[in-house]
């Protein structure tokens, strides 16, 4: 089973309950958040922009490749898109399966992948101007 | 043709949506991506970027028709 | 930092609320269940017996040399002891790094020597008879 | 001596604490171990078992004294 969503914010409560299996001895949950400064300035906001349709399907694709890999019985991807405060959550990964180790390793696929191929943003606010993230070399 | 624009993207052109003027005649993906380059040279500074065509990556020979969805996808940052 | 306890009930939401960091770009979250059966027996309940202070030790001990090896911003160790039913999370272990395969093999590093070292017993309730896990051959 | 039980070997030595008399004349953890399965043999069914010495897993060669918190460890299930 597998939850892939775009939301305005994470839920942790609800992200721990629905990946709860009774066959699943283990869960990995991978949260990011964005640090508080970047090449050595001070980020006061973010935000997060998706091409929505495609950034669902590219999160579908690689939650797919996931599950072809390793026998997870579940599978979550939930991103955020707008403004954010530093520190806020912004991405959660979940795995569930019977022994660890697989939980481990799909999840770091997981954000790995979602990191290099979904469609999303990010512009950090700094003290004296903005930034798209990875836009320039 | 219409081009979706996204992130640093939108304000290099200064635009939500690009179009594309029909005389530019593009046919592929590459030569959309040439056609972009001449037309904004400041795309060019950007790392790289990505076209897709109906929600997916497509590659430089992709051959582009009409009702297609087309959107230009600078370097991704999400996570 | 570090936090290591033994409790009689994991806290999920204050789990996360101490393992954010200003610094800190990605948390993994691993948290332990007991699954539904074993043996091919369904289990009805279980019981969790440690020898406290050692354990308590041994955790210790185990974080110190993850904090050797990978820069952890912080650092999570939650067991649980007496009684659970199945499903209940038993034991959590969380990393905030500043990068996130950091996060992930540090979380790998302690769940493991957790389960190898820290004297910490697991008994079975099934629906005919009691097993103490890892006991026999 | 006294040593502290826990788990499945409270049940098959039927105490909390094992009392080991003097006349056992124990000094090392191996005399220890030897001990306890000459006088309780189903202690051979497990897989092992460890001695811990105050709080610290300890080796067959360690030397046993008065007041150390002694324990004997069955093969550890946690997670």
């Amino acid at each position: 089973m597998k939850q892939i969503k775009l939301v305005s914010q994470i839920n942790l409560p609800e992200v721990y309950s629905w990946l709860q299996h009774p066959e699943a001895g283990g869960i990995d949950l991978f949260i990011g958040s964005v640090r508080n400064h970047a090449h050595g300035k001070t980020v006061v906001q973010l935000k997060f922009e998706g091409y929505e349709p495609m950034a669902i399907r590219q999160m579908e694709e690689i939650a797919a490749e996931a599950m072809e890999r390793w026998p997870i019985k579940k599978l979550l991807m939930v991103h955020v898109l707008g403004n954010k405060k530093v520190g806020d959550p912004v991405v959660v990964i979940g795995t569930a399966t019977a022994h660890r180790n697989d939980a481990f390793e799909a999840s770091r696929y997981l954000i790995d992948e979602l990191k290099n191929r979904v469609p999303i943003w990010k512009k950090e606010y700094f003290t004296d101007n903005t930034v798209w993230v990875n836009a320039h070399p | 043709m219409e081009i979706l624009l996204f992130g640093i993207s939108k304000e290099i052109i200064g635009e939500q949506i690009l179009q594309v003027p029909q005389e530019a005649r593009i046919t592929s993906v590459k030569s959309l991506k040439q056609w972009i380059l001449a037309s904004y040279p400041e795309m060019g500074n950007l790392s790289s970027f990505a076209i897709a065509v109906d929600q997916e990556y497509a590659t430089d020979e992709r051959l582009l028709a009409e009702n297609q969805e087309i959107a230009l996808l600078p370097p991704v940052s999400g996570g």
